[in-house]
């Protein structure tokens, strides 16, 4: 691909310092993170969450960034879309660098055009109170200079893309299914036309027949509007399904990457091997990891 | 667990020095002239001119306010302009009954809110009883508690004194037998609640199904896990109790006519007897603020989860 | 990955009336009727609540006066009745300032995070350390006894309470992903603030305000009861309660009873309705 | 004799004053040693069905049907009988040891309670203890035991819980989603170790789980739940080459594979249904691209077909078309 990367992360950093205090006495429940939070302390109170990553996105590419939880995936979404600040590090978009220091209201209005995500639990990423069409609606508002009308035809549009009922635009997230929010979540980042849609673990918490039903979308909506996707998952099987490219992950860092057609069939690293070995399929046994 | 411990203890000290300053200096946040607040209303022009100079008014704020600390810090808690005697000699006769029916009181709630609390989260027809029972008993203040008390057993049956405190254990548990009743009653319907709520909470909790799924006795699953782990909550909102037992503990001296802090603490507020009204409110939120801090500290030992003071 | 077990038939939704709910409806009422009682005083009461009759002091329940009088002979029910103004007000006002101020800053709390919430969480902690009682003795004893010196500590007294269980609900909604999508989407931090996480923080402050009602009343009679509030012979059940006193020993309880009662009848109303609504709130948290 | 029997379950739950079903007809045996995997999405039932065999549903549950462990009715049994079933025949491994652990007191707690129950010394228990915590991989047992779960990461944690179920030496391991809260490394490295304490003791297990081919890998046969009925029951060897349930064949389609990909996922039309909401027929039909009329009208009934069972009334003449063509894509 010759054009001009749409994202493009160089040397990206990100360093949280560890900090005392009462509030985050209590572990989360189930997470798997203090194991590594420990060993990955380089100085005291200081952790490395993602070292020098970099990679590019061109107009229509999907990226897959695949790693374990600790890995810094879903950290390097959240700085591509503004949500942390990297510690070093730039991040382009559409060629344009984006800065830290006061971004304003509108800034931020622009690059909401430009980068949107969709996030893990469809039971937490929309507005309770909020109907279908009102979330679609406030960011079509938002973005567009369009009449009612206008606006009312591309909810209608946009709910066709994703496969959902026409009907169902007046419905609370409550009264939908897992799959139906995670369309809606996925019609919402869509509604503000941006370049990349970054899919942070958007399959991961849904049924095997649901998560194909979304994968097949994702793919349809790639083929019609051209965009790119960041696809941040822990499951390989699902990344060889949606990415052109491969980014691996481990605490922190970028241990291989390549076209995912052949980083997933000739792994050069070691843990990715671990990792591909690690994935239930036919004939498969579990095997030691020696992690 | 040593950092986390000195980490509390530095913020309790620095709680405790803002409220002495909060105190001390609310007297000169009150309008008119110092002096005229601190004699009460006794105020000749030559009390005043005795009250500017014992008290040196006109140096500044916080030279004053050092004196006082250190004064109280010592066990001079100033001047009552209306009794003309030290607060410390005028409190040292009455601490003792203010103590002992806030005891009184606080052993009547935590034995009766947490055995209540579990019998309704454990028995369900006891439980629809006691949830009604506390819902009720959660809105009786201390002050109509008191009323009723001594409309039916004081006047109507005679059974127990109307006012007084009496001298001598037996006569002072006698004395006190009411009003320790009217200071427990809401904290008791309180403190059940929320016993049943935290017991009802983690009887739902998944590791006690894992205790029943490895045939644990119900006892031992209800000591061990269930009630052992709702202490957790009952500790941490007790302090809340505190604070309720201080506040309720003047209303009811005054309404029983018991001469302790609380009973003091209303004189000397209506008297305008400042140096009083002072060091009773350092007192009482000196007791609460540590007592509180007592309590952060128990609750560090039931949990071992905040001992790392790091996720 | 854990799979999510989706709720298939939506939860139903909270204010759904397939049944009605007694305890709503109930509580409901009393508090409606207390309040047409306040509005209503003057046509509601058969007596004048101030006119006094030496002769008739301490009468039981007669036609003239359905509930007695009082040791000043002034009928009990007019006094009840007219007491309910001073004694929902002063709690309303209160809840009202104390929800207002501990939402703002909540909210702002939880937004911004950092050294905004350190001091403020800092200051919640300190004024924390005053009994809502005390402070409000701390303020009379200042600027003297009456309706505005308690009313004022009170309602900074009860402020970082709700501000606490309102910042907690705030930070906890901030971090949902809905919010984080609305960032990334582009919406203004006001707009965020405003459309989402307020109206979702609000039926919580709904029933913060609801419970909390019943104490602010409690406190403030309590206050009043001391002497120290509103004086007599202003009707107010507080103070009620603490001139009937005299008469009890007297074998004439039922001044002091029932404005007692009428606390009772209230703060347990609103503490009813207020588990109530949250125990239906939790219904609606996903399964 | 085998270990479990389980006839005819139908489980109700009480939900909002009302039994709801969350299981309608399971029919499964256990034989000694033998692994059966209970494959399901969300909805169809299967923890409910493990919860039910060790009588762990909530209160207000109806159970109907027969449960025999060694051929005593396990509903039948009083107090006596089922505390000593549970402190001595069976064991469960819950999906996340993190809300399955007490947080408060010492892994050493955890694990020695059981025994103790029991009536074990605890100088015995405490040897026992430590020796399987070493057979399940977790390094310096002894330390651990004083430590508390928060400071051990997720996979030690499952690992104690395994070690735990294996300390009491059952005949009948439970396990409930095992690996699901965990990383695939990690996920490989305890199924590892559960396979092979497993096998070594000669424990029948009845393994819950979403993931159809991580149960085809550690065990000997397969059951399918779909909406609170038992659709298929299979060799699990067979379960690749030997297509019988459309059900069943679309799952397998739906899952993408990592080496050999697909162009697009044969999709299941549809969502899951709960067991509460099917109809009259055949609780698969709506989403069956081989449904016909039959099969909205008539439930079908569990059969012998081959070295399995199927409850498919098309079972037959499907029987080589379903691997070669997988249900047409479609959404819900």
């Amino acid at each position: 691909m010759t054009d001009e990367p749409v994202l493009e992360v160089r040397e990206l950093r990100k360093e949280y310092r560890v900090r005392t205090s009462r509030a985050e006495a209590v572990p989360a429940a189930g997470s798997a993170l203090l194991g590594h939070a420990v060993t990955r302390r380089e100085r005291a109170g200081v952790l490395v969450a993602v070292d020098d990553v970099s990679f590019s996105v061109s107009p229509g590419q999907s990226l897959a960034v695949v790693g374990e939880s600790g890995s810094g995936k879903t950290t390097v979404a959240r700085m591509v879309v503004g949500l942390e600040r990297p510690t070093s590090g730039t991040i382009m978009v559409s060629g344009r660098e984006r800065s830290w220091r006061h971004v304003s209201s509108r800034e931020r209005r622009r690059r909401a055009r430009e980068v949107q995500i969709v996030f893990q639990d469809p039971y937490s990423s929309l507005d309770p109170r909020m109907s279908v069409r009102a979330s679609l609606d406030e960011s079509l508002r938002l973005h567009f200079d369009w009449t009612r009308e206008r606006r009312d035809e591309r909810v209608a549009e946009l709910l066709d893309q994703v496969g959902l009922d026409r009907r169902q635009a007046n419905s609370l997230p409550k009264a939908l299914s897992g799959g139906q929010r995670q369309r809606v979540a996925i019609a919402r980042a869509l509604a503000s036309e941006p370049r990349v849609l970054i899919c942070d673990e958007a399959v991961a918490s849904l049924d095997v027949s649901i998560q194909a039903q979304i994968l097949n979308l994702l793919s349809d909506i790639r083929d019609a509007t051209g965009v790119s996707y960041l696809f941040i998952s822990h499951d390989l099987a699902v990344v060889r399904q949606v990415s052109d490219a491969v980014l691996v992950m481990r605490r922190g860092r970028v241990i291989e990457a390549g076209p995912t057609a052949s980083v997933l069939s000739e792994p050069s690293d070691a843990y990715t091997k671990q990792l591909l070995a690690a994935i239930p399929r036919p004939g498969w046994k579990p095997t030691p990891s020696n992690s | 667990m040593w950092k986390v411990i000195g980490e509390r203890a530095v913020s309790l000290v620095v709680t405790l020095l803002v409220a002495s300053v909060g105190i001390y200096g609310a007297l000169f946040l009150a309008p008119g002239n110092p002096a005229t607040l601190l004699a009460g209303g006794h105020a000749t022009p030559a009390v005043l001119a005795t009250i500017e100079r014992t008290e040196h008014l006109n140096e500044p704020f916080f030279t004053r306010y050092w004196d006082w600390l250190v004064g109280v810090l010592h066990g001079n808690l100033g001047q009552s302009f209306v009794y003309r005697e030290p607060v410390t000699t005028l409190l040292a006769g009455r601490v003792g009954n203010t103590v002992f029916l806030v005891l009184y009181a606080a052993t009547l709630i935590i034995a009766g809110g947490v055995v209540l609390g579990l019998l309704a989260a454990l028995d369900r027809r006891a439980g629809a009883a006691i949830t009604v029972l506390t819902s009720v008993g959660l809105g009786i203040p201390s002050f109509v508690a008191a009323i009723a008390l001594i409309t039916v057993f004081s006047v109507k049956l005679g059974w127990f004194p109307v006012f007084g405190s009496g001298t001598g254990l037996l006569s002072q548990l006698w004395h006190l037998t009411l009003p320790a009743v009217a200071l427990a009653i809401s904290w008791t319907a309180y403190t059940a609640q929320l016993t049943k709520a935290a017991v009802r909470e983690e009887l739902g909790r998944e590791h006690v199904e894992t205790a029943r799924s490895r045939g644990i006795s119900r006892r031992h699953v209800i000591l061990r896990h269930v009630l052992r782990n709702a202490m957790i909550p009952i500790t941490t909102v007790s302090g809340l109790t505190v604070a309720g037992l201080i506040a309720g503990d003047v209303v009811v001296e005054q309404a029983f006519g018991i001469n302790g802090l609380g009973s003091f603490l209303v004189q000397s507020t209506l008297q305008k007897d400042f140096a009083s009204v002072q060091a009773v409110s350092l007192i009482l939120v000196a007791t609460f603020v540590i007592v509180n801090g007592l309590v952060d500290l128990w609750s560090l030992v039931l949990d071992p989860r905040l001992r790392t003071g790091r996720a | 990955m854990a799979t999510l077990e989706a709720p298939l038939v939506a939860t139903p939704a909270p204010r759904s009336r397939r049944r009605p709910d007694w305890v709503v409806l109930s509580t409901g009422t009393v508090i409606a009727l207390l309040v047409l009682m306040a509005v209503f005083a003057p046509l509601l009461a058969p007596d004048n609540p101030d006119y006094a009759n030496i002769l008739a002091t301490n009468q039981g329940p007669s036609a003239a006066h359905l509930l007695g009088t009082d040791s000043f002979g002034r009928d009990l029910l007019s006094r009840l009745i007219y007491g309910v103004r001073l004694s929902l007000l002063g709690p309303a006002l209160i809840i009202l300032i104390a929800t207002l101020v501990g939402t703002v800053l909540a909210i702002l709390s939880a937004w911004y995070g950092g050294w905004f919430d350190r001091v403020v969480s800092r200051a919640a902690d300190i004024l924390f350390a005053f009994p809502g009682l005390i402070f409000a003795m701390l303020a009379v004893a200042m600027f003297g006894p009456g309706l505005v010196a308690p009313v004022v500590a009170l309602s900074i007294s009860y402020t970082p309470y709700l501000m606490r269980v309102i910042r907690a609900e705030a930070l906890r909604q901030r971090n949902l992903p809905y919010v984080a999508a609305c960032y990334v989407g582009g919406l203004s931090v006001r707009t965020i603030c405003t459309r989402h996480i307020l109206r979702n923080v609000m039926p919580l402050l709904v029933v913060q305000a609801a419970l909390s009602f019943g104490y602010a009343l409690v406190d403030l009679a309590a206050v009043s009861y001391l002497g120290l509030g509103v004086q007599p012979p202003t009707p107010e059940w507080g103070v009620m309660v603490s001139t009937g006193q005299s008469a009890i020993l007297a074998g004439h309880p039922q001044e002091s009873l029932l404005a007692g009662l009428m606390i009772v009848i209230t703060v347990v109303a609103f503490n009813l309705l207020g588990d109530r609504l949250a125990s239906r709130q939790k219904g609606t948290v996903r399964p | 004799m085998n270990v479990l029997e389980i006839n005819h379950l139908a489980v109700e739950l009480p939900v909002e004053g009302a039994l709801r079903r969350v299981l309608h007809d399971v029919t499964l045996s256990i034989g000694p040693g033998e692994a059966v995997g209970l494959v399901g999405e969300s909805g169809a039932g299967k923890s409910m069905a493990s919860r039910a065999v060790i009588r762990l549903l909530p209160a207000g549950a109806a159970v109907h049907g027969d449960i025999r462990y060694s051929g005593d009715s396990v509903l039948a049994m009083d107090r006596a009988a089922l505390r000593h079933f549970r402190t001595h025949d069976v064991a469960m491994v819950f999906q996340d040891p993190r809300a399955h652990i007490n947080p408060v007191r010492t892994i050493g707690d955890f694990l020695l309670e059981a025994l103790l129950e029991r009536g074990e010394r605890r100088d015995d228990a405490r040897a026992a203890v430590i020796a399987v915590l070493a057979a399940v991989g977790v390094s310096e047992p002894e330390r651990r035991l004083r430590q508390f779960p928060h400071e051990l990461s997720g996979g030690l944690l499952q690992r104690v819980m395994i070690a735990a179920a294996l300390a009491v030496s059952p005949t009948l391991l439970l396990a409930d989603e095992p690996t699901t809260a965990l990383d695939v490394t990690t996920q490989s490295d305890v199924m590892v170790i559960l396979d092979a304490r497993r096998r070594e003791r000669g424990l029948a297990m009845l393994f819950v789980t979403h993931d159809l081919e991580l149960a085809a890998a550690v065990c000997d046969r397969i059951a399918v739940l779909y909406a609170g009925f038992l659709v298929e029951d299979a060799p699990a060897g067979d379960l690749h080459r030997n297509l019988r349930h459309p059900y069943t064949a679309g799952l397998l389609a739906s899952r993408p594979d990592p080496v050999a990909p697909r162009p697009r996922l044969a999709a299941i039309p549809g969502r899951p249904l709960s067991a509460f909401e099917v109809g009259a027929g055949c609780a698969f039909a709506p989403r069956c691209a081989f449904a016909v009329e039959r099969c909205h009208l008539e439930r079908p009934e569990l059969r012998v077909l081959d070295a399995g069972r199927v409850a498919c009334h098309r079972a037959e003449e499907l029987a080589g078309q379903l691997a070669l063509s997988p249900t047409p894509g479609g959404s819900e």
